[in-house]
């Protein structure tokens, strides 16, 4: 019994002191919270996020920093999963004092903590959550205090849409994952621009996340004999999907997003596929190159897509703190909204919903490397 | 022994139990084969024989843990089977166990009280809301239930967790929770197994009291011989599921066949020696 | 009737009613800020979600992992009925579910008279006729709300929004609690009849099943409002520190004197010897129908909070491995002990998602999980019947009648017979 | 609502309806039907098709068999539910991954004997990397056993339960760390290369990459016919070991019963963790063999496949080592029928369905045995 109360005490006590501890006083720093899912389902795109984020930061701060301050980055676990995220979105904000997030990757975590930012007016950044609601409020306006970095989702399946078609492709066989709304989406935009542009959906399947087994669904896909097998999904999941259809006979094409993007995508596995991106490896604009340059020495790897979208997100989040001039989100956010910005996934301005404006390039897969393809503008 | 004949008790007592052409399969195995029984109001008798004879199968189906592959069984007058068990229990018919099945974690009050759940009078919402009649009618089973730990003597240990009770009180707890159940026919499955014989004394006068305090009729299986020559009016022997001899204590122990399939064939000459030895 | 509170039962109220005003003090102060707030109502419902499972499994015994999915149930249909109220200024899903609800609840109490007289009663068959009847009633219920739900609509709105918004809340919550109790009665009904793991696998499967649907709510189900894997958005957030805690305490109040009455003893016996139950007249398959559907009741209960809490839904928080977590709480408190389930659940909340995200260094967020694990393994180690045991607070606790004057007997012979007919 | 006193009287319309399962088994029929109508007319549309999706579903059934039992092995002599199973089976995947592509342990024999033919050579190799997988796993599963479940023994079963959960929450997340394995996707290498071949009245070819496939033609890899040896071989050994071998005495005993397991002299603490290794050993190579059918590993791997061999051991009745392969064969042509024929988004709820099905007609499983409790 004694221990019981014991611990009871403890817990009150430790609840009493954390609660009352008084956030720092953000007197000499900036903070910016960077919330990314370093634990749960897919903690490989939070790493990437949180190091491509960091990296912005730690930049950022060798050239002085921003209005004269060191910026000071938090890196809270979200987890990708709605609750945890609302309670690291709540925990840097409440004992933090943060005023700006980047953050989260996945639009189920994205859409709550934007809630709370929109009614803590701190300013977010998504770097890669594509669900239009992220910057929506449920009534259809714009939640003024976030953005994101990302294109929606029509914009990439339209682009793929459009790229299979201009090679002359006239039947394609969809796959997603029905429990990842950035897979539906684009595969549901992919659908609607091929159709309607003259293309055939001979095809549509779906599979979960957790799924590792293609056989059904890709005997399928060869028996439909379509020219276009389009996978939207992450690299984890073309690296088997490829895999597996090679050995299944399907000749298809294997066409996806940038999901693609990453150093571990097996390009064995994908070869002859292609994938829109923000840019392209091969891109010869000193901020590409020096970004490249930068991560792999620090984090001796190639940037995937999650991290570039990281250091964008954080830059754009940077920039705009430097056009307003002062350490205010109201202020900030209406700096964001007129931004022009030179990132590395190209130049940026923001529309009426907060979405980034700019352009992508579609990059084949060839004989073990990724090379660029066509480019498309918004 | 299977054209056994149902009589109207000479006394006019009324009939409780009738069991008629029982037969149980497990497979292949044929566990009771065309096993009759009658009892009379206040009748208390013995069911013997050796082991896996099929008389806890018999009371299996009585209480209706199996279903009989063919037969019927009527308990005053209605046909019981394919009852479920606590349907038979409701109806009348309470039992122990072989070995001793109480509530182990469960209080000794509460063993009782748990019986006592088919007649407590109040409902689920009754109980959620404790309204009047839970108040009323909680009350009352309460005190039931500790009239019944008082008659076997277990008033002061209401409190105790039932599994941590000696062995013989135990015994004594699992029969006051069958009667609880307020039972017409209480079926006991070996209540002396495992007691030393003061203990079995002392259980023999139970039975006896019970019987005239709860107005009871008695079916029981026992494997002590002491028992069942002691207390049982009639009793009826099994052996491979059949019935081989029924009759008074006098009887049975006079019976060749009985003596056979205790102690296996040929063992019939040593019977007159056993039978002087038994016979009280 | 309030001259019988009893001096615990006045304890307990009053404990809980200053624990809300302190915690309630403190939000209005600011001192316990959202992330406090938000944590401390998600432990509130995790509390609650455990009370049910306690019931099921440390009460009755039955093995259940479908507490969660029946937590989904919940959650889904208050979300969708308070959706469309805040959204649509409609009633009809509140109008729908809660004729579904009053229907088929009771045609399945109507039915349960019926087919109980019925001898060797085959769960399956029985399971079909409910079925059926559910079916057809859930159409009547679509088509009679139609058109009732315009005047409800109505006289709804002629009330003040905030009270409308929380009548249709509460009567949601309701609504969810027993559309849980009903979808967990049909399931338990032929699924109830397997043996102990048999039956955690099968609900196990359950929480699949629901998870499975959810992530296709807009095509298979046609619910285009929950939005299937993207997530259901534009629910009101009403769930505040009041509702939990006032849900709680009823929650508590019901499972204590439910535990504590006859029906509550039968429910234990199941627990502790099936056989013995059913010779003592227990009909064992209500009992464990009755305990599965209250537990659910609960958690549908709990769902329906949940929903309002972030104003945000996603099949993924209902995935089946987060459907260890009610398993984890019950275990951890002490199965059977209902003040260790509710103590568990705040501290499960406020240790995983509050200090060790506070606590851990910068650099090692991950190791939240590896922290966990660890803590659970020694404590289990430690105490494997969990921290409480069998310990219950005062107003919990079972109390012994007093001994009935005595009247001095030998064991066995001469005693007065004081009843002619017992 | 309470069960009331009368006695039940029997109304008769109901009663014929409801009486001996006649309407439940009427709805397993129809439903049964439905299925069999479906699969039927998919059979007469492709047969040729239909036969390719057998063969999937043979695939990934012996996937499943493997790790299913070592399940059915710990269960039905510990009756503990070892969630941490699939978790040993991450352990085993990581394990011949790193000694495929960061030792080469495979192709050892090709350096020491390099007279030996490639195919040979390989399938030595990779046999060593199966065998070294198998035994860090039983190594990692004995210390699991002595650390989380030992001291529970005589706890209630729920406890050893719960530390099972912990231990797999611990050994994935652990195994996530930078420096333990690591939180990404990493693409496994192989140790051979994949080669299909296709089956038509024109007999059998091999598939050329980038080919199509021809009418009326099935194929088949070689990893299909390694997955399916080794679980064959597998069943067998451990058939073998359960019932002949004296430890295969020593685990039925303590099956049967503890106690007087130990009063016959059988060590069983020993003879569980035995039981541990040996499921765990079946785990590594279900690992290993894995990731050469699904060519990627990752911390989280083992959840699903160990969920649904375990699925598939309590489908073919747990604790039944014939019964964990029958089990596994149907989940996996559930699955793949199902993808392909019904609906693919319910795939996962059509296999639980399936397994609710056959719980209710048979409570213990197909060869389980049934369980009578002696009143």
């Amino acid at each position: 019994m004694k221990t019981r109360v014991a611990i009871f005490v403890l817990l009150i006590v430790a609840l009493l002191v954390t609660a009352c501890q008084p956030g720092a006083a953000g007197g000499g720093t900036i903070k910016i919270a960077i919330l990314a899912p370093l634990s749960g389902p897919v903690p490989t795109f939070g790493v990437s996020t949180r190091d491509g984020a960091l990296l912005a930061i730690e930049e950022a701060n060798a050239k002085g920093g921003v209005l004269g301050k060191k910026i000071e980055a938090i890196v809270a676990d979200s987890q990708c999963t709605p609750d945890p995220a609302v309670n690291a979105m709540n925990k840097v904000i409440e004992q933090d004092k943060v005023h700006y997030v980047v953050g989260e990757v996945c639009s189920k975590a994205s859409i709550p903590i934007s809630e709370i930012a929109e009614k803590n007016k701190v300013v977010m950044i998504s770097p890669t959550s594509t669900n239009p609601t992220v910057t929506l409020n449920a009534d259809g306006s714009t939640k003024k205090y976030v953005f994101r970095a990302c294109f929606i989702d029509p914009f990439q399946g339209t682009v793929m849409a459009k790229f299979a078609l201009s090679k002359g492709y006239k039947t394609a066989f969809i796959l997603f994952d029905q429990g990842n709304d950035y897979v539906r989406g684009l595969a549901e935009f992919f659908e609607k621009a091929f159709t309607e542009n003259g293309g055939q959906i001979v095809g549509k399947e779906t599979y979960t996340a957790q799924d590792t087994d293609f056989s059904a669904i890709l005997t399928k896909v060869a028996e439909s004999k379509a020219e276009v097998l389009f996978v939207p999904d992450y690299y984890n999941i073309v690296n088997l999907v490829g895999a597996q259809a090679k050995e299944k006979g399907v000749t298809a094409v294997m066409m996806g997003g940038d999901g693609w993007d990453s150093a571990d995508l097996d390009k064995n596995a994908a070869n002859g596929g292609f994938f829109s991106n923000h840019y392209s490896p091969e891109d010869t604009r000193p901020i590409v190159q020096q970004w490249v340059a930068n991560y792999q020495k620090k984090y001796n790897s190639v940037p995937d897509a999650l991290a570039t979208l990281g250091y964008d997100a954080t830059n754009l989040l940077i920039a705009a703190i430097e056009k307003a001039g002062v350490d205010d989100p109201t202020k900030v956010a209406e700096a964001m909204e007129k931004l022009e910005y030179e990132a590395v996934s190209g130049k940026v301005t923001f529309d009426a919903q907060h979405n980034p404006i700019k352009s992508a390039v579609v990059l084949a897969v060839k004989d073990g490397k990724v090379s660029f393809a066509a480019s498309v503008a918004p | 022994m299977s054209d056994f004949q149902f009589t109207p008790s000479p006394d006019g007592r009324e009939e409780i139990l009738r069991i008629e052409g029982l037969t149980k399969l497990f497979g292949g195995l044929r566990a009771v084969n065309n096993f009759s029984l009658q009892l009379h109001r206040g009748d208390l008798n013995g069911l013997i024989g050796p082991n896996g004879a099929g008389k806890t199968t018999v009371f299996n189906m009585i209480t209706g843990v199996y279903t009989p592959t063919t037969g019927s069984i009527q308990f005053r007058g209605q046909e019981i089977t394919g009852l479920e068990p606590f349907q038979i229990n409701q109806m009348g018919i309470a039992r122990t166990f072989q070995n001793i099945r109480l509530f182990p974690n469960l209080t000794v009050l509460d063993n009782v009280r748990i019986a006592y759940h088919p007649h407590a009078g109040y409902n689920l919402l009754d109980g959620i809301f404790r309204n009047e009649r839970f108040q009323v009618k909680e009350k009352e089973l309460t005190e039931r239930a500790q009239e019944f730990l008082s008659v076997f003597g277990l008033e002061d240990r209401q409190g105790e967790i039932a599994k941590n009770l000696p062995y013989g009180e135990q015994r004594r707890l699992e029969i006051a929770r069958a009667l609880a159940a307020e039972p017409k026919l209480l079926l006991l499955d070996e209540p002396a197994a495992g007691m030393n014989p003061a203990e079995t004394v002392a259980l023999m006068d139970l039975i006896h009291f019970i019987r005239e305090r709860f107005n009871l009729t008695i079916l029981l299986i026992e494997h002590q011989m002491r028992v069942v020559m002691g207390i049982c009016e009639y009793i009826t022997v099994m052996d491979f599921g059949e019935v081989i001899a029924r009759g008074t204590p006098a009887e049975i122990q006079a019976n060749p066949r009985v003596v056979e399939a205790y102690l296996g064939p040929g063992a019939a000459a040593l019977s007159e020696k056993f039978r002087r030895k038994k016979t009280v | 009737m309030f001259k019988k509170i009893d001096r615990s039962s006045l304890l307990f109220l009053g404990g809980a009613l200053a624990f809300f005003i302190v915690v309630q003090a403190l939000i209005s102060l600011n001192v316990l800020t959202a992330f406090w707030n938000t944590i401390l109502r998600i432990g509130g419902v995790m509390a609650i979600v455990s009370i049910g499972l306690n019931l099921i499994y440390g009460f009755n015994g039955q093995f259940s992992l479908g507490q969660w999915g029946f937590y989904a149930i919940g959650a889904y249909s208050a979300a969708d009925i308070t959706y469309r109220w805040t959204n649509n200024a409609s009633t009809d899903g509140l109008i729908v579910l809660l004729l579904i609800v009053l229907l088929v609840g009771t045609s399945i109490l109507l039915l349960y008279r019926l087919l109980s007289r019925i001898r060797g009663l085959d769960a399956l068959s029985a399971f079909t006729v409910y079925l059926l009847a559910a079916i057809g009633l859930s159409v009547a219920s679509v088509q009679l709300g139609r058109v009732i739900a315009p005047p409800v609509n109505g006289l709804l709105q002629a009330l003040p929004p905030d009270v409308a918004t929380t009548i249709v809340f509460i009567l949601a919550v309701l609504i969810g609690g027993l559309l849980a109790a009903e979808v967990s009665f049909l399931f338990g009904l032929p699924v109830l009849t397997l043996g102990s793991d048999y039956f955690g696998i099968a609900t196990l499967g359950f929480t699949i099943i629901v998870k499975v649907l959810l992530d296709n709510s807009d095509t298979l189900l046609g619910f285009t409002e929950m939005k299937g894997a993207r997530g259901m958005i534009g629910i009101p957030k009403v769930t505040s520190w009041f509702w939990v805690m006032f849900f709680l305490v009823l929650v508590l109040v019901i499972t204590r004197n439910l535990i504590h009455s006859s029906t509550g003893r039968a429910i234990i016996s199941v627990r502790e010897d099936e056989i013995a139950a059913k010779a003592m007249g227990i009909d064992v398959g209500y009992f464990k129908t009755l305990t599965f559907v209250l537990g659910s009741l609960f958690a549908g209960l709990a769902g329906g909070l949940y929903a309002h809490v972030n104003g945000f839904l996603h099949p993924d928080t209902f995935n089946f491995i987060k459907s260890f977590d009610p398993m984890i709480i019950v275990v951890f408190g002490g199965l059977g002990s209902i003040t260790g389930t509710v103590f568990a659940s705040f501290a499960w909340a406020l240790v995983l998602e509050g200090f060790l995200r506070l606590l851990l260094p910068s650099g090692f967020e991950t190791w939240r999980f590896v922290v966990y694990p660890l803590l659970l393994l020694i404590m289990m180690l430690l105490k494997p019947n969990g921290l409480f045991g069998n310990f219950e607070m005062p107003y919990l606790r079972q109390i012994l009648p007093p001994l009935r004057k005595k009247t001095s007997q030998p064991q066995s012979e001469g005693i007065t017979v004081k009843e002619a007919n017992v | 609502m309470n069960s009331s006193k009368a006695v039940p009287s029997t109304p008769s319309f109901l009663d014929f309806l409801v009486r001996r399962k006649i309407l439940g088994l009427l709805l397993l029929i129809l439903i049964l039907l439905l299925v069999l109508w479906k699969l039927g007319s998919e059979l007469v549309t492709n047969p040729t098709l239909f036969l390719q999706q057998v063969i999937n579903g043979l695939q990934l059934g012996f996937v499943y068999a493997l790790i299913a039992l070592g399940y059915t092995m710990v269960y039905g002599i510990v009756r503990l539910i070892n969630f941490a199973h699939g978790d040993v089976f991450m352990v085993g995947a990581f394990m011949s991954y790193y000694a495929i592509a960061r030792v080469q342990l495979h192709t050892w024999p090709a350096k020491v004997f390099p007279n030996l033919s490639p195919g040979l050579s390989i399938g030595i190799g990779s046999i060593t990397v199966i065998l070294l997988s198998m035994a860090i796993c039983a190594l990692v599963a004995i210390t699991i056993e002595r650390v989380a479940y030992k001291p529970l023994r005589n706890a209630p079963r729920i406890s050893a339960l719960i530390t099972a959960i912990g231990v797999s929450f611990f050994l994935e997340y652990f195994g996530a760390l930078n420096f333990v394995f690591s939180p990404n996707f990493i693409t496994y290498k192989r140790p051979f290369d994949v080669t299909t071949w296709m089956v038509s009245a024109q007999g059998v070819q091999a598939l050329q990459k980038g080919q199509a496939i021809p009418e009326k033609t099935v194929i088949f890899s070689n990893i299909s016919i390694i997955i399916v040896v080794v679980s064959i071989l597998l069943l067998v050994v451990l058939q073998y070991i359960v019932g002949k071998t004296k430890i295969g005495k020593a685990m039925r005993a303590v099956a049967y019963d503890k106690q007087t397991a130990r009063l016959m002299g059988i060590n069983v603490d020993s003879v569980i963790s035995v039981t541990f290794a040996i499921g765990a050993a079946l785990a590594g190579a279900a690992g290993m063999l894995y990731a050469i059918a699904f060519p990627q590993v990752f911390f989280w791997m083992g959840i699903i496949p160990g969920l649904k061999a375990f699925v598939a051991a309590v489908l073919g009745g747990i604790g039944s080592i014939p019964g964990a392969l029958v089990g596994a064969l149907i989940m996996g042509q559930a699955e793949v029928l199902s993808a392909a024929y019904i609906s693919t988004p319910m795939r996962d709820a059509i296999a639980f369905t399936i397994l609710i099905i056959v719980l209710l007609v048979r409570p213990t499983g197909i060869f389980g045995e049934a369980q009578r409790e002696k009143a």
